[in-house]
């Protein structure tokens, strides 16, 4: 295997919180290999977002060392880093909050371009383009983002951070405003594009079947910590950890009949602030045993490069995927 | 009696170059202690449906024409005051977009207990006691340090539960949820589904849910709108929509899903993209990306007509609609 | 469909828009900008044609014909001197505008480069500059006029300069202030993300969204300058005679507001009147650059 | 928090120290000097200008009469007055010391909720006849010079209705007059701006938020619209106070109040150096703490501003 | 009751050693006496000293002192008290003000003023009430100098700061409270050897600004309003106010100065006389003063000792200008090099005048020049300047004030114009102790400096003050100051 493209060592990110750290990222080391996509997925407030803008170096990591191509930026200055963001892209989360409400759309997406000094002719040409690829009408262009929809908006994130196209992109829930069809259509893209031009995605989400269909490997997040790392086809069908079964167990599926409640995972949710010690995940846990009360699993590989972080790890006993009947659940279990 | 009843509404914004119609005669109603799901293309207007009953369109967008009532009463009717004292009780809204809908200079629980001080729903105490309870009910960790958190200090699902904490504070009648698990995980999902299922079957709220999530549809939805272009093009009980759509755009929509339980290597898609609001062709508003398209379509605008109990599609051609899966 | 493919379609770049910009559609919308900007230009165009414009001779000085009522050939009475006010009233406009606006200018920029570079690095470049701030301010502006004139001499340039010595600071603290809470909105970490240069972060992203209040800031300054540079020639520090000032007729008049209120008055209402143009202009400038005004 | 705060404190000993460097440099950079003042016609007479100088310790280098300048500031007094014949300093700025800074909250007071209330109200009607109103009303109280306002003011109410004294200090009633000629300009100033800044904020989503919530609009706009720019507020805020207190001279003038403002102008014009640098050092002393009060206010209004992030 | 009345500034002192500028005079003034007063007409009259008379060759002076005058402190006044007023004006380290240059001419007083002396050789106590001064060189102005005199025993008193506290003298007023920046409060001397003055005390409030002066004034908040500047035209221009008004002449000179060795044209006679043809008094008094000034064709004016009434009239004539002009060969201004025509900003006005006049009368390329106040007076002191207009105030009321300081070759304060005819005139002057022959000798030198055109006399304002109803006996004299002791108040 050739050296990855990027690849994280040890990242940690500590936020003081009045007068307490909260620890968003703990100790996450991750290699992502040119042409990869990487799923990254876990429980909202897991430290997604952090971990992806310190990709960004938008956040400066409390530990650990970014090796982007060879080439250690954790601690590059800015201005050392501006001309590595042209291979590095990030579609945000808010897409709102990250489109200047006083540029035009057209000058949000040509942004990037200007930045590696495309010529003004080429500019409009390449933004009409990349626009017209996410869906959006090229008079659109000329419009201001408060008039556009979510979904709209969300395109126009992704259509800068594809403008110039970078050689990695982190999308952070870059579909997730989307309806179905445009989802669908910007998924096939972003899977052409790769294809074609190898670009690398980390791709953060939330919508299980999203990032079974683009990702190639994926991990899971708990608490800041990878807890299970392995493609899309272990992940899917052997998941070894239980928040991960967990995870599995509670998407929705589209169809009839299935109307009614969903179990989730019972136990108090962990705070990052004040973290249980032990496992991180041992509070919801169904296998939970002593040891997982004190001691925190470690990453440990399997022959076939799927890696876990449990004690006890293993199937479910259950099948990862719910008969349409065990949904109906009774009211107590809800909480 | 009809929770909320939505009949003929049309609103446009005023733009620079004069007033663009956004939503056109969009008609559906929900009833108490209903979940009514609206899905549809990314800027068919569900958001500003949304918006036209909560009465927050903003100095530039307008109600051409229609009702709104709620319980009977029409909104468009009421002062801004009237209106001001149905918000939070009587009809509340979660907004689609948490990152910039939450105040960033005060404190997340003090966002959840003014809705409910505002509203002398509760003493002020007690408030703020609710105010952790419900991010506890939504899932925060450790609610009452998160409480003096500021927004940016939260990631954006907690944000987004915030916004779902603060609609629900005053246990409304009526809950407009636009996108309210877009960030959240699977299992927190599940966990405000329930709860919205807990408190629509505890005191009848009635749900306006705007998803994107079929899932989602599918888990808790009684009843269905399907919007395109600012038009309602279907609308059916929840578990037909899955069954027998009756509108081509639901059809290919529904086809679109990626699934997790397995591998796809393709996602089929809908060719085309929807026009900008404003630029609508004549006629059928899908025509021009419906692969059953005839003539007539360009032509006039097809009426929603019934094609089932409690079934209405606006197509001209919905007894030819199996038709469809031979022609996509 | 994907993106290399989607050259072939017929992609062109949006055509140019014809008739009118975004821009001049809002300001023909816009009440305040468009009477505001009706005042500033008929008081630009007298400050402009000044010499060809004004009845008498602004510096005739007529001792027999001194301190007469408005009326008759002096549309607006003379002065102490017998001099024509409404001459020295439009001749006037040219100076005290010259002043105001040049005043205007070098601190706008200066003040808001320096407070949003303070606001944008903060730490030590904040901290110096601001420090810096804070002493200048300190002395009152007529200290530092005077130090200015006596290394420059008097004369409209050391106004000039030595006003802009005393402004720049609280432009500079204002446009930090804004930038302060700006610099941290999620938009900006996107213009960093996508490689801008901090320079042009501040010009494309920072700049845009303070630029409102700055002007805002700026059409208050008009006055406060005009009326500045009055103090300053009654320092001897000033404009310097026989050029009229809108500043130095108020001035001159002031003691004699009770027995010949039109001298006084006379540049007062000029300088009133062309504060309201200014003002409504800025005020309606915001509203034009703000995409979401309400247009009216 | 507070470390940030005694580190700025530290720096502004700094601060205090250049400035004390730079006023003594500077006041002696302003042509003519004490002796010149005192002399007077006279100046030209060498004999009685040489032993002025002498009496007064001017003819003694420079960096001599620096160090002794120092000396003076560290005990206290500030040195003798040049003008004021045989007063220390502090003596003769002691009432004025209290005065202006009364003088400038007395009209602080008033100008920032009236301020805030006429900007806030054009805010929320822009672009409607009252805004423009507004905004016309406001702009002549700018432009009215306050040597006019007073005059008017007095005329009206001291001599013709016989309301309130002409002029003077120590009486509550001798206050209104000044303090409404200092309130005017501020006030529409803060209005001005009050009004953009909320613009800038008032179709902000949260405020949408706010709204549908159910919050009173009363409370939409002075809480949630109002609290976001309460940043630039109170930065404004902080400079009209600090213009207040040394824009005050013109109405010490006008009506006649002992104030700092008055005394700094006239021993400008008496190059009574002592005073000048004194004032100078005290308003550079006042300023800081003010710009102080303003950035630490800033992180308590705006929690993004707080840097957060532990250090790594 | 109290006498009210605006003073336009604080004063920077209320005591007689340090006195320096015009605003304290007119406080100290109602404390402190010197030998000799003025009356309200301008004359000298007896003060503390009864009489006096010559040393030997003018070399001094003997002076028979008033009886029976009581300090403040309620002291009285003797011999002793002159000495050591001498002595504390000279005493190094005092800051010693505007009086102590008086004594330049006491014997003794150089050793003192360099500190090698402790007591002032010059001054004789001969009795109680006799007391002889010596000189090192005639001074026959001497017992008109306004040298105040003060209490011996009040350091002992008051201690070495007393002057800030207290006041030592003799005069009708006594100090009795300082409101920094905003008034001073005399109280009544009730000892007062001419007799208590007939009010409680005098209260001098500061007021900068004569517009609020006047509003008080209006509503009853002063008794006396001195006016000053464009409150005269306000005054004049209300008949109540006109008829309240009370004026005198100023004892002042305004004069156009014209520095030849900066100017080469004014070299010229002729170009000087242009000059002054050029300027219309008479319409200067009415455009500029309102009419309240007087027209002035010397260097001496009226109130003032040696006063010359018979000067000829200086004609207003442009044609004649213009002749005088071309003959000096500047036609029609041709070849006359740009001039500066320089002053502060308060005289501006008049200054816009000249230069409007000569520049379309003479075609003379003259600009007006704002300078600083400070700056401007080092530089016309020093001869720097070389066209500005001026007024110089008497010190004392003789002409010869004027005459030596302004046109006196040596003079510190020469304005540009030298002439040796006309120094030795001022020598013998100053020499010539017979009031008659002395003031024959002035009207010689005026009319020697006046036919030379060595200056253009300029019209000078009128002193004038306004009282309150009941107000009675105020008085201005041709000084500007306002003695309080007979003004009596109606309640
Ligand atoms: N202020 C506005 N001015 C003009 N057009 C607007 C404005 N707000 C929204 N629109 C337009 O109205 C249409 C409907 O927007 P809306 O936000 O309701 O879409 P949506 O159905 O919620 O889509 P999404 O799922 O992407 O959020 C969009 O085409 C959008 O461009
Ligand atoms: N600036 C900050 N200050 C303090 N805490 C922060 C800050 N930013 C993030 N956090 C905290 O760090 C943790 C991780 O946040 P992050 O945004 O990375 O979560 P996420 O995995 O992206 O969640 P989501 O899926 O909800 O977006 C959260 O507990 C959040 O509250
Ligand atoms: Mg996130
Ligand atoms: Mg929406
Ligand atoms: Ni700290």
């Amino acid at each position: 295997m050739t050296a990855p493209l990027l690849k994280l060592e040890n990242i940690s990110k500590r936020f003081r919180v009045g007068n307490k750290e909260l620890a968003a990222v703990s100790d996450v080391s991750l290699d992502v290999a040119a042409g990869e996509t990487l799923g990254i997925v876990g429980e909202s407030g897991c430290g997604k977002s952090t971990l992806g803008r310190m990709i960004l170096r938008l956040t400066d990591p409390s530990d650990g060392a970014i090796v982007f191509d060879g080439r250690d930026i954790t601690r590059l200055s800015k201005r050392a880093m501006r001309p590595l963001r042209r291979d590095i892209q990030i579609v945000f989360q808010d897409p709102y909050a990250s489109l200047n409400p006083r540029m035009k759309v057209g000058e949000i997406v040509a942004e990037p371009l200007v930045n590696i000094g495309m010529k003004r002719a080429e500019i409009a040409a390449r933004v009409a383009e990349v626009l017209k690829v996410v869906g959006l009408p090229a008079e659109s262009a000329d419009r201001y983002p408060h008039a556009f929809s979510g979904g709209q908006r969300q395109r126009i994130g992704i259509a800068r951070a594809l403008a110039v196209k970078p050689r990695l992109i982190v999308c952070d829930e870059a579909v997730s405003a989307l309806d179905v069809s445009v989802q669908a259509q910007v998924l096939t893209l972003l899977r052409d594009i790769q294809r074609e031009t190898g670009v690398t995605f980390v791709f953060i989400s939330h919508n299980l079947g999203v990032v079974r269909f683009l990702c190639h490997r994926i991990a899971v997040l708990y608490l800041g910590r990878v807890v299970e790392i392995g493609t899309e086809a272990q992940l899917f069908e052997t998941p070894q950890h239980p928040y991960t079964q967990a995870l599995l167990s509670a998407i929705p599926e589209a169809g009839a009949g299935r109307r009614g409640r969903i179990p989730v995972p019972s136990g108090e949710i962990p705070n990052p602030i004040n973290p249980p010690p032990g496992c991180p995940f041992h509070l919801r846990c169904p296998r939970v045993q002593n040891k997982c009360r004190s001691e925190i699993p470690t990453l440990a590989t399997d022959t076939n490069g799927q890696a876990v972080a449990c004690h006890f790890p293993g199937p479910n006993a259950e099948s990862p995927h719910r008969a349409p009947e065990d949904k109906r659940m009774t009211e107590g279990e809800a909480r | 009696m009809k929770l909320l009843d939505l009949s003929g509404l049309s609103v446009s914004f005023n733009t620079l170059r004069g007033p663009v119609e956004v939503l056109k005669d969009v008609s559906f109603d929900v009833m108490p202690g209903e979940v009514v799901g609206v899905v549809g293309e990314s800027g068919s207007g569900k958001s500003v449906t949304s918006l036209a009953i909560m009465g927050l369109l903003g100095h530039s967008g307008k109600i051409t024409s229609g009702n709104i009532a709620l319980s009977g009463t029409d909104l468009t009717t009421l002062s801004g005051e009237e209106l001001r004292a149905l918000r939070g009780p009587e009809m509340a809204m979660i907004f689609q977009e948490p990152g910039t809908s939450l105040n960033p200079v005060q404190r997340v629980g003090d966002q959840i207990v003014e809705a409910m001080t505002e509203h002398a729903f509760c003493p002020p105490a007690e408030a703020r006691r609710r105010a952790v309870e419900l991010m506890d009910r939504v899932g925060i960790p450790a609610p009452d340090l998160r409480a003096r958190d500021y927004p940016h200090q939260l990631s954006g699902g907690m944000k987004q539960r915030i916004m779902i904490a603060i609609a629900l504070a005053c246990r409304p009648k009526l809950l407009i949820a636009d996108e309210p698990t877009t960030a959240l995980d699977v299992t927190i999902q599940a966990q405000i589904l329930n709860l919205i299922l807990d408190l629509k079957d505890e005191f009848g709220m009635g749900v306006m849910l705007i998803t994107h999530d079929m899932g989602v549809v599918a888990q808790i939805a009684d009843r269905v709108v399907v919007m395109y272009g600012g038009q309602v093009v279907e609308r059916s009980e929840g578990d037909a929509l899955f069954t027998r759509s009756a509108h081509p755009y639901s059809r290919l929509l529904l086809r679109s899903i990626p699934s997790a339980s397995q591998r796809q290597d393709d996602l089929p898609i809908i060719k085309g993209t929807m026009p900008a609001a404003g630029r609508f062709p004549d006629g059928c508003r899908f025509h021009e990306r419906c692969p059953m398209a005839m003539e007539a379509c360009a032509l006039s605008v097809p009426p929603l007509t019934e094609t089932g109990p409690a079934h209405f599609a606006r197509c001209f051609r919905t007894e030819a609609i199996d038709e469809l899966e031979a022609l996509a | 469909m994907t993106l290399e493919t989607a050259k072939t379609d017929t992609l062109t770049a949006p055509a140019p828009r014809r008739g009118f910009s975004d821009f001049q559609i809002r300001f023909l919308r816009s009440r305040n900008a468009m009477i505001g900007s009706i005042i500033v230009a008929l008081v630009a165009i007298v400050a402009l044609l000044a010499p060809w414009i004004t009845p008498h001779d602004p510096t005739k000085v007529s001792i027999m014909a001194t301190w007469l009522p408005p009326g008759g050939d002096h549309l607006l009475g003379t002065d102490a001197l017998g001099r024509d006010v409404l001459s020295r009233l439009i001749m006037g406009a040219r100076v005290s505008l010259t002043v105001a606006l040049s005043v205007l200018a070098i601190t706008m920029t200066f003040g808001t480069i320096l407070g949003m570079v303070a606001a944008w690095y903060r730490g030590h470049v904040d901290n110096v500059l601001m420090r810096f701030v804070d002493i200048i301010f300190a002395f009152p502006e007529l200290i530092i006029a005077i130090i200015v004139a006596a290394a420059m001499g008097p004369g409209t340039f050391t106004v000039i300069v030595a006003l802009a010595l005393v402004w720049w600071p609280g432009i500079a603290r204002m446009a930090r202030a804004l930038v302060l809470s700006l610099r941290e909105e999620p938009f900006v970490e996107a213009g960093i993300a996508c490689g801008t240069p901090t320079w042009r972060i501040m010009w494309r992203h920072l700049l845009p969204n303070i630029v409102s209040p700055m002007i805002v800031r700026a059409s208050l300054g008009v006055g406060m300058i005009i009326m500045a540079e009055a103090t300053m020639s009654f320092l001897g520090i000033g404009v310097q005679e026989p050029y009229p000032t809108w500043g130095g007729m108020i001035r001159d008049g002031l003691p004699n507001l009770r027995t010949d209120p039109h001298l006084a008055l006379s540049a007062s209402v000029a300088l009133g009147i062309t504060m309201i143009g200014f003002n409504l202009l800025g005020d309606g400038l915001r509203d034009v650059l703000d995409p979401k005004s309400r247009g009216r | 928090m507070l470390h940030y705060a005694t580190r700025r404190l530290l720096g502004l000993t700094l601060v205090w120290a250049v400035a004390l460097i730079v006023t003594f440099f500077a006041v002696r950079a302003v042509p003519g000097d004490p002796i010149m003042v005192m002399l007077s016609d006279h100046a030209g007479d060498a004999v009685l200008e040489a032993r002025l100088r002498a009496d007064y310790g001017l003819d003694r280098p420079l960096p001599v009469q620096f160090l002794a300048y120092i000396g003076d500031v560290l005990n206290g007094t500030f040195g003798l007055s040049y003008r004021y014949v045989g007063s220390t300093v502090i003596d003769v700025i002691r009432d004025g010391m209290t005065i202006t800074p009364l003088l400038a909250l007395s009209a602080l007071f008033i100008a920032v909720p009236l301020g805030l209330f006429f900007g806030v109200f054009a805010a929320v009607r822009a672009g409607s006849w009252a805004d423009t109103g507004i905004i016309l009303l406001l702009v002549t109280f700018i432009s009215i010079p306050s040597f006019a306002l007073a005059a008017l003011l007095v005329w009206i109410l001291s001599l013709k209705l016989a309301l309130l004294p002409v002029a003077g200090w120590g009486s509550p009633a001798q206050l209104v007059l000044p303090v409404t000629v200092l309130v005017v300009g501020p006030m529409a100033v803060i209005a001005r701006l009050t009004r953009t800044y909320m613009l800038e904020v008032l179709d902000r989503d949260f405020v949408r938020t706010a709204r549908a919530k159910g919050v009173r609009e009363n409370r939409v706009i002075w809480r949630h619209a109002l609290g976001n720019t309460m940043v630039p507020i109170v930065t404004s805020i902080g400079l009209i106070f600090g213009g207040l207190l040394s824009g005050a001279f013109v109405v010490e003038t006008v009506f006649n109040i002992p104030g700092l403002g008055r005394i700094a102008i006239d021993s400008v014009l008496a190059r009574d150096y002592p005073v000048t640098m004194s004032i100078v050092l005290l308003f550079t002393v006042f300023y800081s703490l003010i710009n102080l009060c303003v950035d630490l206010i800033y992180a308590w209004l705006d929690p993004r501003i707080r840097s957060d992030e532990a250090s790594a | 009751a109290d006498l009210r009345v605006n003073i336009a500034a604080d004063p920077s002192m209320i005591d007689p050693i340090t006195y320096s500028e015009l605003i304290a005079g007119q406080v100290i003034s109602n404390m402190y006496e010197s030998f000799t007063a003025i009356d309200a007409d301008g004359q000298v009259i007896p003060a503390l000293a009864e009489s006096w008379e010559p040393l030997e060759g003018n070399l001094g002076f003997r002076f028979k002192l008033r009886e029976g005058v009581k300090f403040h402190s309620g002291r009285e006044f003797t011999a002793e008290d002159v000495k050591f007023s001498f002595e504390e004006l000279l005493r190094p380290g005092n800051k010693a003000g505007l009086n102590a240059p008086y004594l330049d001419v006491v014997v003794g007083a150089d050793a003192m003023k360099d500190g090698s002396a402790d007591t002032l050789s010059g001054v004789t106590v001969v009795d109680d009430y006799t007391v002889e001064v010596a000189f090192t060189r005639p001074d026959v102005l001497f017992p008109i100098y306004p040298i105040y005199l003060f209490d011996s025993g009040i350091v002992e008193e008051a201690g070495p700061e007393w002057y800030n506290k207290v006041s030592a003298g003799t005069g009708a007023f006594k100090f009795e409270n300082w409101s920094r920046g905003q008034k001073v409060e005399l109280a009544a001397h009730a000892d007062y050897w001419g007799g208590a003055p007939a009010t409680d005390g005098v209260e001098f409030v500061v007021i900068p600004s004569p517009e609020t002066a006047m509003a008080m004034f209006e509503t009853g908040d002063l008794d006396v309003m001195v006016v000053d500047g464009p409150s005269m035209r306000r005054v004049l221009g209300n008949p109540e106010l006109k008829e309240r008004a009370i004026t005198a002449a100023r004892a002042q000179v305004r004069y156009l100065a014209m520095n030849s060795d900066l100017y080469e044209p004014f070299k010229d006679k002729r170009v000087r006389e242009a000059v002054c043809r050029s300027l219309d008094q008479d319409a200067m008094i009415a455009g500029l003063y309102s009419g309240a000034a007087k027209p002035l064709y010397g260097q001496v004016t009226e109130g003032v000792a040696g006063y010359n009434p018979d000067l000829p009239k200086i004609e207003y004539d442009p044609e004649k200008a213009k002749a005088l002009l071309a003959e000096a060969g500047y036609p029609n201004g041709d070849g006359l090099p740009p001039i500066k025509l320089s002053t502060t900003e308060p005289n501006k006005n008049q200054h816009l005048y000249f230069a409007s006049q000569l520049q379309e009368i003479l075609n003379m390329p003259v600009d007006v020049e704002l300078v600083e106040r400070g700056t401007h007076l080092k530089s016309i002191n020093s001869g720097q300047t070389p066209f500005f207009a001026w007024g110089w105030s008497a010190g004392y009321p003789d002409g010869l004030y004027f005459l030596s300081q302004l046109w006196y070759s040596d003079s510190p304060y020469n304005r540009g114009w030298k002439n040796a005819e006309f120094d030795a005139l001022i020598d013998k002057a100053s020499m010539t102790a017979d009031n008659k022959e002395r003031y024959a000798i002035y009207h010689e030198a005026e009319g020697m400096l006046m036919d030379d055109w060595g200056t253009c006399p300029l019209p000078v304002s009128t002193l004038m003050a306004t009282v309150r109803d009941g107000v009675s006996g105020v008085a201005i004299q041709p000084f500007g100051l306002v003695p309080f002791a007979d003004v009596t108040i109606a309640e």
